[in-house]
């Protein structure tokens, strides 16, 4: 039996005992290359799930939908470890409750699939995973461009796709993180972020989303490819993630117990930058 | 016998256009996104685009447009109407969904008050499309009864020649008319045939879903919710559509000077329908969902006869979740009646 | 030829070290360049990023985020909270193309009226030197003129 | 719609001499929102705050610019004036265009467009504030006083004395401090034991003192009025209860040879000890490191010399929890450790001594029964030389500072030799004779003139022995010339020190210090016994270098802040707190966990039926500071902070 198969009666099960009220998983998508979110409530939808190589969507980001888990109910969902990761954030920024989540792990390597044991969130230990995961030799490359550049340059470069920005705010909507019942760009009084989508306007979206973001950030790749416009923001986020890794030893979601990196410091934090 | 444009004349076409005052625009490829921008030789432009990812929207109802500049004094305000360039500008290279697009929103910024800063665009501006010779997974022109040879909102209409070498010229409109005067010379007499029409099969039976979306005791379905569950209520479906049109207005500056200015909304958004006191008439996705779908393929229609998209298809195409029209209005058609 | 260049310093400084350090520096009458306006706040705590795109966007050339030395925090710890804000912030402003010289940070005390003093003149020289900060504030500028759609 | 005062002071010239305030009024009264902008000499007088009060109510004013000093010095004074006209106290802001402004600034132009946008922004901050009331926090009337020398004494007598509780620690086994190892005091050369036990003994027979002896504090947690503060209780292995201070265990004790801390090193003691006769309380503590049981588990011999069973090997250290409404820390100081003065020999010949070792040589109680002998063999030294600022005001090895009490403990050391062992022969090596002070230049005066003290202007360059003398080589300054003393016994003025755990204690109860770890006063002019913390008050040498009649001075001081403190029974704090927007708070706990103060709390949310619907954080205004850390924090800009909002900020900034 595949795995496939295997996580289609493992979710028919956990939907016709009851022990899950809902199952996320990947269906069908529009093109035979798409796969889409699929929620199954019935062990009959459950088997209309697909599990393959092109399940890439990181479905935690359902888990914070507001509401959806506030009965107290247990959903399952289909997590590869970016996800499983997410989950750890959000249980440590006490948006999720441990016992409330039921993960089926795959993992993807090149097109085989293979599942990850563990149902719930403390049988999954990433911490090594994560520190020693390199990402994309093209993401580094492209990185490492950017950093070779000067100032001027580098502004130029983000100027150039900031620009194309229309504030759809997909990157936003489809992390995981971005779980505020307000974002800051939609507070008006004071209007922090200009909401107009002009490059003004759109580089204070995108710095105050990296930031944001920073010591939170799964590394799923979710805004990226959301963003309709394709600005790199894989770029910022894993120079952002490489920071707080560097100045303080912190990787996001290593576990679920960890305290935000912002809203924690050591005394000797480096500061070299202070006069 | 038809005129052409042959392809190596495009440059010289280009500048004249330019000569006659035009700033000339077509599909090109800048910073990892396709897009209208403006070009100054036939190399710029790329064609091998089958639609580019943004609209031709962006360039008649922009995504901010300063509309005021205000600076409060001590005893007055004083402000000055900012007012769109008087640009004369030649859109080359439209696909017929893009230029239709601009056709359906016509009504819309002129049914009681002339909006200047879309008329002042239109006006000035002379669309040439390019019939498709092309269709991905996601086009869903014939769908909505329009096709890859339509000619709406098209002021010359271009179908490319089967050898590649050109196109078959076709003014449809007085403004293409005096467009082809400006280039007499790059036209020439010829009976090339043209390359073939891409079969666009039709997606849903429009006729059925207009009278399911008609009907009120489907306002409240199950059918919103289920199919609306994965939108994460991002933009990007309304801001890459070549017809939504839903704007804000903001004021922006400092305390005592800035500009009033008309953004973008969307439907999708949450706060799109957030009244001061806290209340949100649509205060799930569902029906944020259900409020776009009905905007479009009724509300619409019955205002101004016409449904409000093109049949792009972007909205799938570009979408996280994979979501759009067309999957809703399938699931629609499909429904047992 | 337009005016010469006077360079545009925005300070945000915690009120109980770094503002009485600056007043410390009025007190002791020692002269430092005019170029500076201070926004006092009660903790470097209270400094939030978005205060800097602010200042730049209302053009200054440089900003100078400035509070209590480690340890000496009015409110114990505020500082060690803002200094590993200061250190995410700005590499991300370093990454998108902001140069570090343009943000600067210090500890100064209420005790140092004299580096305060000094600190200024030594920013606002070197930001003579930098010249004004275009780049950003040109973006500014673009939106106050017409669309250009 | 806003009408704001603006008002520009001169401050005689000190603003006005730098900024044309004619500009800077022209300016404000042009800018939207002000209704009133006035210029005068002084802001601060009477009529000056007159103008403003009259300006509030005639103009219906809605909020005051004063442009003028710093808010350090004039925010209370206008803001007072403010509530006087009725109008709320928080709506006021100062321009600081003096320390800011006027007074760093040479050049007239730029000082006033500086002036005129310092003040511009202000005005669209102010028009911003919000009508703030103040809170009310209820006050825990105890006070904790941390050190037992004689300004903590001080200061708990009179707390005490004005029928408030104190608890007094001290971390030694007595309380007494530095004051009872001296001999006599100057300028009165009263015996030191003699004013200061009658006190000690006081307060520990006071009924509202308790009195904590060899016990430390571990922790304060809290606010002014609100303290909590753990108390560690080290083991006595003396149940004090019991024990009647009879001294047969130290008596037996067979371990007989420790250097005597009290002593300076120059007498011994036992294992089971007291520090000193005169000791407060009179009950030993046995030293573990150093008795024989606790090192093989045999010996006991204390335990059977006492006759009433005091005795407790089993002993534990213990910690105990109090409620404080303030804190008076007079922590006290050190003498720096001299040896890094190679030159001086100091470590390396047995009588090259520092001024504490002469105080207890010259106490009737030291080792020496107040014979003035050399601690090399015994003898009574012929010559003395007096090496001041051996320490002090050197910036290169040793302090930078001036310790304050050398030049006249060493005039008494000189007086005292003299007067224990005439014709004998002190000369003191001086860099400035520093005696201001009641009585004190009289005191160095009568040591010159009437008991022959020799003062040599200079520095000394060596101290090395030769032909069992200590010679003395230096530089008398005054002729020019180098000399050299053939001397006896020299005596170092030491430099006074902070405690050495100063900087982590002040860390750990909150409060600021000096590059040299000396606590920071919150105005050394105008708060001298208060810090930065509010209820956490000064006395005695941890702030600076002090004598008796300073310290003294200072602990009553701090003691009538405390008691002016606990004159009410609730406190009225300034409404700089946060405050959480329950609708769009998402509960992620950041600012939980980022409040240096755990002033924030988690609430529940429930509907009309008590179901939770969720968690929200919310500040608890009594223990919120109000350093709007958790403000910065929150990404959903859902905390703001009273008096420093995000549209105070945002249009401060946006109006520069």
């Amino acid at each position: 039996m595949g795995i496939q198969e295997q996580y289609r009666s493992e979710a028919a099960a956990l939907l016709s005992s009851g022990e899950v009220k809902l199952v996320i998983g990947f269906g069908e998508g529009s093109t035979a290359d798409r796969r889409r979110p699929l929620f199954a409530r019935t062990p009959e939808e459950a088997q209309k799930f697909v599990l393959d190589a092109a399940c890439i969507a990181n479905l935690s980001t359902y888990l914070v939908t507001e509401g959806l888990l506030s009965d107290g109910k247990k959903v399952a969902v289909f997590l590869k470890p970016d996800g499983i990761r997410s989950v750890n954030i959000l249980i440590s920024e006490a948006q999720l409750k441990p016992d409330q989540v039921v993960i089926l792990g795959y993992a993807i390597d090149k097109a085989e699939i293979t599942a990850l044991e563990g149902r719930n969130i403390s049988d999954f230990s990433l911490g090594e995973e994560i520190r020693s995961h390199t990402p994309p030799p093209h993401i580094l490359q492209e990185a490492e461009r950017i950093e070779e550049m000067n100032p001027a340059e580098r502004f130029e470069f983000w100027k150039a796709h900031f620009s194309k920005c229309i504030k759809c705010y997909a990157c936003r909507q489809v992390c995981p993180m971005c779980y505020c019942r307000r974002c800051i760009v939609d507070v008006n009084q004071p209007q922090w972020v200009s909401t107009s989508s002009h490059t003004l306007g759109n580089f204070e979206w995108n710095i105050v989303r990296a930031f944001h973001l920073a010591g939170r950030c799964a590394a799923c790749g979710a805004c990226d490819r959301a963003c309709p416009v394709n600005i790199p923001l894989r770029l910022v986020n894993y120079r952002m993630g490489k920071e707080v890794i560097d100045a303080f030893d912190y990787c996001a979601g290593e576990n679920s117990s960890q305290k935000p990196v912002l809203a924690s410091f050591k005394q000797d934090d480096p500061e070299t930058f202070i006069l | 016998m038809t005129r052409i444009l042959l392809r190596n004349k495009l440059d010289d076409c280009i500048a004249a256009w330019q000569k006659a005052g035009f700033s000339v625009f077509a599909p090109v490829r800048q910073h990892e996104m396709s897009s209208f921008g403006e070009v100054q030789k036939a190399s710029d432009m790329a064609f091998d685009l089958v639609l580019p990812e943004r609209t031709i929207k962006d360039h008649f109802f922009p995504q901010t447009e300063p509309l005021i500049k205000y600076k409060i004094g001590k005893q007055q305000i004083d402000s000055e109407t900012m007012t769109p360039p008087d640009r004369k500008r030649v859109f080359f290279g439209v696909r017929p969904c893009d230029a239709s697009g601009l056709a359906i929103d016509d009504p819309l910024f002129g049914w009681d008050y002339k909006d200047d800063y879309w008329f002042r665009r239109r006006d000035n501006s002379v669309i040439v499309t390019i019939v498709c010779t092309e269709a991905d997974d996601f086009c869903m022109c014939t769908s909505v009864k329009l096709s890859p040879e339509s000619d709406k909102g098209a002021d010359v209409m271009l179908r490319p020649l089967a050898n590649g070498a050109g196109w078959q010229v076709e003014a449809v409109s007085e403004r293409g008319t005096a467009l082809l005067e400006t280039i007499p010379s790059l036209l020439q007499e010829n009976s090339e045939p043209t390359a073939p029409v891409p079969q666009v099969a039709e997606k849903f039976d429009l006729e059925k879903v207009m009278e399911w979306l008609a009907s009120k005791e489907n306002f409240e379905s199950q059918f919103w919710k289920d199919i609306s569950l994965r939108c994460v209520g991002c933009g990007s479906c309304t801001f890459l559509c070549p017809t939504c049109h839903c704007f804000d207005i903001q004021d922006e500056g400092d305390t005592y000077a800035g500009i009033r200015r008309k953004n973008w909304d969307s439907c999708s958004f949450s706060l799109f329908t957030m009244h001061t006191s806290g209340h949100n008439p649509r205060n799930t996705q569902s029906t944020r969902w259900r409020q776009r779908i009905m905007h479009k393929f009724n509300y619409y229609r019955g205002k101004f006869g016409v449904n409000s998209c093109s049949g792009c298809g972007r909205c799938t195409r570009q979408c996280p979740v994979d979501m759009g029209i067309t999957e809703t209005l399938q699931a629609i058609s499909n429904l047992p009646r | 030829m337009s005016e010469p260049f006077e360079p545009k310093i925005v300070a945000f400084v915690c009120t109980y070290c770094t503002y009485a350090g600056a007043d410390l520096a009025g007190t002791s009458r020692l002269k430092y360049a005019p170029n500076v306006r201070i926004v006092r706040l009660p903790c470097t705590g209270r400094i939030s990023p978005m205060f800097i795109l602010k200042a730049l966007q209302k053009g200054a050339d440089t900003v100078l985020v400035s509070g209590c030395h480690p340890g000496d925090c009015h409110f114990t710890a505020g500082n060690y909270h803002a200094r590993r804000r200061w250190t995410v912030f700005r590499a991300l402003l370093a990454f998108t193309g902001i140069p570090e010289e343009r943000i600067r940070f210090s500890w100064v005390s209420a005790a140092e009226g004299a580096k305060f003093a000094e600190m200024i003149n030594e920013i606002t020289e070197q930001t003579r030197k930098l010249g004004p900060f275009t780049q950003y504030q040109e973006l500014q500028k673009v939106i106050e003129t017409q669309s250009t759609y | 719609m806003a009408k704001i005062g603006v008002f520009v002071c001169h401050c005689g010239e000190n603003i006005a001499s730098m900024v044309d305030t004619g500009t800077l009024v022209k300016a404000m009264s042009d800018h939207p929102g002000v209704a009133i902008c006035n210029e005068y000499k002084y802001f601060c007088s009477d009529p000056g705050q007159e103008t403003v009060k009259r300006a509030i109510r005639e103009h219906n004013l809605t909020g005051v610019v004063v442009a003028a000093c710093s808010p350090r010095m004039h925010e209370t004074t206008f803001r007072k004036a403010c509530a006087e006209a009725g109008l709320n106290p928080y709506m006021l802001e100062l321009a600081n265009i003096r320390e800011q402004c006027s007074w760093v600034h040479s050049e007239k132009n730029q000082a006033t467009s500086k002036a005129i946008e310092i003040t511009r922004s202000l005005v669209e901050k102010v028009k911003r504030n919000n009508e703030l009331k103040p809170i009310s926090v209820p006050v825990t009337r105890r006070a904790l006083v941390i050190g037992g020398g004689i300004a903590g004494i001080q200061a708990a007598l009179d707390i005490a004395g004005a029928g408030r509780e104190v608890v007094l620690v001290e971390r030694e086994p007595s309380i007494g401090g530095h004051m009872s190892q001296l001999s006599e005091t100057f300028p009165t050369l009263d015996c030191s034991q003699c004013i200061l036990t009658p006190r000690m003994v006081e307060a520990i027979q006071h009924p509202k003192i308790t009195v904590m002896t060899y016990s430390e504090v571990e922790e304060v947690e809290g606010y002014i009025g609100n303290f909590t503060a753990k108390i560690r209780k080290k083991a006595r292995y003396v149940d004090m209860s019991k024990c009647t201070g009879c001294g047969d265990c130290i008596q037996k004790c067979p371990v007989k040879k420790i250097p005597s801390e009290f002593e300076c090193g120059l007498g011994k003691r036992t294992a089971i000890y007291t520090p000193f006769a005169q000791a407060v309380p009179n009950v030993p503590v046995i030293d573990k490191s150093r008795c024989t049981y606790f090192k093989n588990g045999k010996c006991k011999i204390c335990e059977k010399s006492c006759q009433i069973d005091a005795i407790d090997f089993e002993q534990q250290e213990s910690v105990e929890t109090f409620e404080f409404g303030a804190i008076v820390v007079a922590t006290g100081f050190q003498i720096q450790d001299t040896s890094v003065y190679g030159e001086y020999g100091y470590g390396k010949y047995k009588d090259v001594i520092t001024g504490l070792h002469f105080e207890r040589l010259a106490s009737a109680s030291g080792p020496t029964a107040g014979k003035i002998q050399r601690p090399s063999d015994g003898k009574e030294p012929e010559t003395v030389v007096f090496i001041q600022c051996a320490g002090s005001r050197d910036p290169s090895k040793g302090v930078k500072y001036c310790s304050k009490i050398c030049c006249m403990y060493t005039a008494k050391h000189a007086m005292l030799y003299t007067h224990k062992h005439h014709g004998s022969n002190s000369k003191i090596f001086y860099m400035d004779i520093r005696a201001a002070g009641k009585g004190y230049d009289e005191f160095t005066r009568r040591a010159i003139e009437e008991d022959g003290a020799d003062y040599l202007r200079g520095r000394v360059s060596k101290v090395f022995e030769e032909n069992g003398k200590l010679i003395v080589r230096g530089v008398d300054t005054l002729l020019g010339k180098p000399v050299e003393v053939a001397a006896d016994m020299v005596v170092l003025a030491t430099a006074m020190t902070p405690q050495p755990d100063a900087k982590q204690f002040a860390k750990r109860i909150g409060i600021g210090y000096d590059e040299y770890g000396f606590y920071n006063e919150a105005h050394l002019k105008l708060r001298p016994v208060e810090t930065a913390k509010a209820g956490i008050y000064l006395c005695g040498a941890c702030q600076s270098p002090k004598d008796i009649p300073d310290s003294v001075a200072q602990a009553s001081a701090a003691a009538a802040k405390v008691l002016g403190l606990f004159s009410r029974e609730q406190l009225e704090r300034e409404p700089v707190v946060a405050a959480v927007g329950e609708t769009t708070c998402a509960g992620c706990w950041g600012c939980v966990y980022a409040c240096p103060y755990n002033a924030i709390e988690k609430k529940d949310i429930t509907d009309r039926n008590g179901n939770l619907i969720k968690q929200v954080a919310s500040v608890n205004p009594g223990l919120c500071q109000g350093c709007g850390t958790c403000v910065t924090f929150c990404r959903s800009n859902s905390i703001d902070l009273a008096g420093f909002t995000e549209k105070q900020i945002f249009a401060e900034v946006m109006a520069l």
